[in-house]
């Protein structure tokens, strides 16, 4: 980390955001960059994955590999990617919607199958490409979107907890509004060894403006953190009220990654056929 | 013409089917009665049936074996061993027996149900069981096997090296047992029931199944990463890859769902390993999704849908070739891309590898079509083919400035940039984009880039790969996928006959060869569209593509029966032409 | 024959297009201009487009009034208002001027783009900014709308009322601004452009989007239970839907993909409730496998599927017809269904309350295919008709003592018990079942149902309903969905220029009524099959169900630009006849 | 539950069961019924609904209204039926691979909506019907399956965890080999009003002989449970062998369903349209 850094700009593309202006997403996009400058990351050597909604568009904003697949498929695609290649450093980027919504199987086993990635999910609490419904992440009561006019009255989905349940050994919430924070946590993301998960409060303005209220709400977490306790930093999860920001768990399991020396030759397998 | 009890199966080889309950180890003889009769310079099939129990339910085995290729069953079988008489009626349907047919059986297990006795089969007693309960551990199907081997014209010597090599993994102590409980079997009537002159001992013979055939394919094809999530009848093809492909220093994920599985290839094969899933009806359905990424990032991947009976859940250890609807159109948006089919176990290696080369050459998707009755059945046949040409990926390893992924050229391919490649990063999209891969909604691009997904099909060479045609005449035969064996069985009854047909077994069936198909039609006074679904898929198919007469036929029947040769010689009987 | 400038949109009503960047307010200028034409008894359409950005990006209002019913857009734009000139390029596609067009801007919006001075268009200024910044948050959009009104020959007192009307929810404040500023824009230029006599106030008027027909339909329909997740452009159906069920007394569960809302609406239509999802081309990718389900165990359900640029994510935000393939053959396995298409967005209310009924009756999966030109666009119509017929679900209220779900019948429709009737307990599958709805996997029952499953559709008796057919004479054109507004414009169109032409709007895709539709091709010289797609998804499947001749010609243009009657009359003019 | 009960072969159909014989699908069929008969549950209201799997092959064999949906979608299939029908005891059923494997997504978010359902996963750790192979209960090295020939090499899947940190309020696990118990646990499940969660070991004879070892390995819970306490029901289960059965976590939360009186005709509603 003492090797004289590249620019944040030069990990930017020439691709203009369709972003509106205002949008928690340019300052994720922002520490990205950052990130992948402070670690001299070369770009031809990342490939940065997504789903589908205006978070998941980040991938053609940075100039290194990227993949814009479907909507919540980003971490399939990343683990196919990151299977077959190895030496490639995998990032995947997302929102609520696209990553706990209709993405959710994946994350669950994304999580248990720790293998060495990025996962930043871009959380603010709605479903902002397609015009403002409620994401799993929205509070029950928020009721102005159409199609749950008295709210989902469901409980929040709580990112970090089903993270550690289904066994993920890194766990981060950052917040847009605190970029240098978030590219801190960032970098520690890449640099951890497997699955790293990475919840980013960023604001929606156009369809969650009261958002912007989360700037007097976000604080670091207290607690002596990071932790390498499995019930430490379920009880810290459990109190927290989601607006607290900080790494929460960090430990090394071992990293899912298949590497098979080749052995033998296509021919010698055709041996068992032969009578 | 012809009629059904001329062309009865005993004319060319000879049919076996081995019933018994759960336990009763019918597919275990089954399979030591293919390998001896491959021993013996036979070629054969053996397909297998079984109850809706997982496990422990009544099964049978149906083989036949001839000097020569083995397309498909026959219309009756020559021989039934019956093991017992447990749920036998389940198997009556796809066990046609006659008054020529010769049924092996225990007096032992009870009376013979009336079904059987009523089509005047001779019935020849065994006592398996008094037999096998003097060894210790005896086993009936050993002692049965042994008399049937004598019905068939198999030689001792050759039944206990099957019996050595198909037994060898469960200890000394059965195969030696099993062996002498044969002896039994063999030693007890004499009389033979034909004798097919043995050819002897073949060279370049091959016993696999369909399958493994597959499997065999893809990674001839280059296919070195999978991902799948099991389903029948398609697992078998993954768990022979797994192990292989990591001895080829390749892997295989196992997935958490088909979802997963797809979008697993379509990152792996971004990454530049050429990839592959394996799945059927219900999993297909699952990954049309993603299977419309691959096609508008093109990134190749291809999809072996092993086909059983639909639809929903259906029928699932049947077989059935309904699928050909949602491989052909069942994406949204308009989607062409490739979609083929092995004609037989023996060309299901060469099909598979096309199939994976032509995806990864033209960039999209590659369906491959097989049906349980292909995957599952095991065959004996001569080594098979392979694809001679070596088809790749066009990559591009130093691109220059102004790299464009999706760069209009003139055959539409556009060469693609791996991760790693210095100067070379693009974003893949599934977004409509422009020529450089950016995302643009604009009416211009759209246009550009489907043309370019179209064409680079349409106007790629394919050969004469795209399907097997045989024979000459004024009457034609169209048909695809493993249907080829039983309307090729057809031809060949026809033939011997003195009638002449053409065969046309369609290998590619997206996209179509019209004009070829057309010209290979050119002259042909009556069509007929075989195929095995209830709808006539193809037949509507071909007449979408403009590639059919008003006055071709169709015949679909749809599964769990297999095609037989009489049904497809009774529709071509003069008084069913028009 | 005709030509393009004579057959240009001012004949025939008036058409406007207002653009302008992100919060400039083009979009609820061009709703307030609607409104007020609706006011004075026009009839009219209205369609958005918007650029790629989330919000904030430029966006178009383009409308078409008149005082006959308006199917379409028309060629040319007789009136842009441009609120300012950035980004004006990405709407030069899609508003087509011509000398005969005027172009209103504001000089202080700087120097107007060589692409519009070359078309030729009358240019006529007025200062927006300066009036609009002359009173406290006074805002442009208003002022140009007021000199718009002039140009359009609207009356101010109906202008007024609609402010009121659509500003209602901004509060006074907003409105008394937007009022001045709106006078301001109307009395700076007192020349109108075209005067179309206003027909007066008209009764029995309707002013509805697609999306909102679609879900009023279903209401009708017997809707009562909708599962769905938000897609482009489904949604706002969902949005129109949710607050609306309740107050029925019923309900809207938003789910956590489209494999939940698709089983959700399975599970709850099993419970007795008429149930429907909304969605677009990937989310339907996601229910195939669910709708298979609902097929084989016969369970009703039905879901509109909004079209947009496929394949793949495509173009979400814009129209095609390019799901045809997919809805029709999606599903793996034999499985034949309903597929509808709304003709118009007046038609939407009955095709989407029929296609529910008709699920409901036969027991089947009903797909109704709408898309984002239909379903975005604001119609102001003679109030729509509704489906005549009620049809409903056969409910077995009392079974007796062998109560067979899939019973066979003489109409192939089996009466279904409900959870809760006491002595009708069966469990719906979706394997292959028998009578009773016992797994099987024997040929007859699966043929049985196969049979069931078909012909209760192809036996229904679906009445004149399946198309609407207008004209007489040698050529016809073939279309369906929404492509029927500007076929019906082409026709019209012929028509005043004396030439016959018969239009066969399908808005019953499957089953397909082939005897009828050749019935209604019967003496035709030329036909053209129309669509808004790559493929020529239409044209391939009519030929594969035997329906068309050799000689018909296709006419296939993909989105998102709409289909202008000039192309479609160019199609038909004598030397592209053959 | 002092009512006299009827029988629980009453509740049983007149299918036979395709399972090979010893399955312990047996047990937990056996054990439904008898749940039944106890809460003297009227048939025809009781509609149960399955995957597909061995283990979903179930509603078939219990005669009431049954559902035999496709695999993976049990629970929204459930979900629906419940929102339409709310007077009906709906009871869920299938296997690991069915819920975990394909099914994860919809388990997390049943858990989070919490409505008024039973969910019984007969657990064998295996692919019972597709012959064998590792579902994500499936400890990482076993390797009996030629599709993972060195095991999985990813840590089980952890049901009971995930369920409380998606929000379930009642989870429990039995074993197929404790009847009586599983009988009581199924019986407090269907009374739990809101999303009730029940795990059952319930061993594949064919494809894991090992689990007849099971029996050896099973025993209750030692704590005093069920807890209403999140906390230790997390520390329970994250100390659990995965072999201890018991009701761990019991707690009502409110429960989602939607029941809305009709307000208006559908005439009403159409004169937003009148111009
Ligand atoms: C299969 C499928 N279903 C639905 C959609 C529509 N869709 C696009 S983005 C999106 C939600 C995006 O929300 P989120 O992931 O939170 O991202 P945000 O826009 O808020 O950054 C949805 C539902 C889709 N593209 N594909
Ligand atoms: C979409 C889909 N994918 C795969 C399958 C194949 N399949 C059937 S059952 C099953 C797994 C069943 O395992 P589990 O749920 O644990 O039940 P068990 O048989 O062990 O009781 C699978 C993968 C399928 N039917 N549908
Ligand atoms: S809609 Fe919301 S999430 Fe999307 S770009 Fe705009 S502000 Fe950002
Ligand atoms: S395979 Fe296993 S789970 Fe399936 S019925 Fe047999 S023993 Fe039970
Ligand atoms: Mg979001
Ligand atoms: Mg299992």
């Amino acid at each position: 980390m003492a090797v004289p850094a590249p620019k944040a700009k030069n990990y930017k593309s020439d691709i203009k955001p369709v972003w509106c202006p205002g949008c928690g997403h340019f300052a994720v996009l922002a520490a990205l960059t950052k990130a992948m400058a402070h670690l001299g990351l070369i770009k031809e050597n990342v490939a940065v994955v997504s789903g589908i909604g205006c978070s998941s568009r980040l991938p053609a904003y940075i100039d290194s590999y990227g993949f814009h697949g479907i909507h919540g498929r980003a971490l399939a695609a990343a683990s196919g990617l990151k299977a077959a290649r190895p030496d490639l450093t995998v990032i995947v980027a997302g929102g609520d919607g696209d990553g706990f919504s209709i993405g959710g199987n994946h994350f669950l086993h994304a999580c248990r199958r720790n293998m060495d990635m990025t996962y930043i999910v871009m959380d603010n609490e709605v479903y902002g490409m397609t015009k403002g419904q409620a994401s799993p992440t929205t509070r029950p009561t928020w009721s102005d979107s159409k199609m749950t006019p008295h709210g989902t009255g469901i409980p929040r989905f709580n990112p970090a907890a089903i993270a550690l349940a289904a066994g993920a050994g890194f766990i981060a919430r950052g917040y847009a509004g605190e970029p240098s924070e978030l590219t801190r946590l960032l970098v520690e993301a890449i640099q951890h060894p497997g699955f790293a998960f990475v919840q980013v409060l960023s604001g929606c303005v156009t369809f969650r403006p009261d958002q912007r209220g989360w700037k007097e709400l976000v604080h670091p977490f207290i607690d002596d953190l990071p932790t390498e306790d499995r019930t430490k930093a379920a009880q810290i999860i459990q109190a927290d009220d989601g607006k607290a920001t900080g790494v929460i768990y960090a430990v090394r399991f071992p990293v899912w990654q298949p590497e098979n020396p080749k052995e033998v030759e296509l021919s010698d397998l055709e041996e068992e056929f032969h009578r | 013409m012809n009629n059904d009890s001329q062309a009865s199966a005993s004319d060319d080889g000879f049919s076996v089917a081995i019933t018994g309950s759960g336990g009763s180890g019918a597919v275990t003889a089954g399979r030591i009665l293919l390998e001896a009769a491959a021993q013996c310079g036979f070629q054969g099939l053996m397909t297998r049936s079984a109850g809706p129990q997982i496990r422990g339910g009544e099964s049978a085995a149906m083989i036949r074996f001839s000097p020569d290729p083995v397309a498909c069953m026959g219309d009756e079988y020559d021989l039934l061993v019956a093991l017992d008489w447990l749920n036998i009626e389940r198997f009556a349907d796809e066990i046609p027996l006659s008054a020529k047919s010769l049924i092996l059986c225990d007096p032992a297990a009870g009376e013979i149900p009336a079904l059987l006795r009523s089509n005047g089969a001779e019935i020849r007693e065994v006592p398996f069981k008094v037999f096998a309960s003097g060894l210790p551990e005896g086993r009936l199907n050993m002692v049965a096997l042994g008399a049937a081997a004598v019905v068939c014209g198999l030689e001792l010597s050759a039944m206990e090296a099957s019996v050595r090599q198909v037994l060898q993994g469960k200890g000394e102590q059965v195969v030696e047992t099993a062996l002498r409980a044969l002896g039994l079997g063999y030693n007890h009537d004499h009389r033979p029931r034909i004798t097919i002159p043995s050819p002897g001992r073949q060279d370049n013979r091959w016993s696999i199944t369909g399958n493994q055939a597959c499997g065999l394919g893809a990674l001839l094809g280059g296919v070195r990463f999978v991902a799948a999530y099991p389903i029948t009848p398609a697992s078998e093809i993954l768990e022979w890859l797994a192990p292989r492909l990591e001895k080829l220093g390749g892997s295989l994920l196992q997935a958490e769902d088909e979802l997963a599985s797809i979008n697993m290839i379509i990152g792996a094969s971004f990454g530049g390993v050429p990839s592959l899933t394996a799945t059927s009806g219900p999993g297909l359905s699952l990954m049309v999704e993603g299977l419309g990424l691959a096609l508008v990032s093109e990134t190749p991947v291809t999809v072996i849908n092993v086909m059983r009976g639909g639809p929903s859940t259906g029928i699932p250890t049947k077989s059935e070739q309904s699928d050909l609807n949602i491989a052909l159109y069942g994406l949204h948006g308009d989607a062409p891309h490739l979609v083929l089919a092995p004609l037989s176990i023996r060309d299901a290696v060469f099909t598979t590898q096309w199939a994976v080369q032509l995806a990864e050459h033209l960039q999209t998707i590659s369906l491959v079509l097989s049906d349980q009755s292909l995957g599952q059945s095991q065959a004996i046949i001569e080594a098979p083919p392979r694809c001679k040409q070596s088809l790749q990926r066009a990559v591009e390893r130093s691109p220059g400035g102004d790299y464009r992924r999706y760069q209009l050229t003139q055959d539409n391919i556009s060469a693609m940039t791996l991760p790693g490649t210095p100067g070379g990063m693009y974003t893949a999209d599934g977004l409509e984009h422009n020529t450089r891969g950016t995302p643009s909604s604009m009416a211009a691009d759209h246009r550009e880039q489907l043309n370019k997904r179209l064409r680079k099909l349409e106007k790629y060479d394919f050969g004469d790969d795209w399907a097997e045609i045989e024979g000459e005449g004024e009457q034609c035969i169209i048909t695809w996928g493993s249907s080829a064996g039983v309307v090729k069985e057809v031809a060949r009854r026809l033939r011997q006959q003195g009638e002449e047909a053409r065969v046309i077994a369609l290998r590619l069936l997206a996209p179509l060869r019209r004009q070829r198909l057309r010209q290979a039609l050119e002259g042909m006074r009556k069509i007929l569209v075989v195929e095995q679904n209830h709808g006539g898929q193809l037949f509507h198919y071909l007449h979408a593509q403009g590639a059919l007469p008003p006055s071709a036929q169709s015949l679909a029947q749809p599964g769990p029966l297999p095609l037989r040769p009489g049904r497809i010689l009774r529709a071509l009987e003069p008084e069913n032409r028009r």
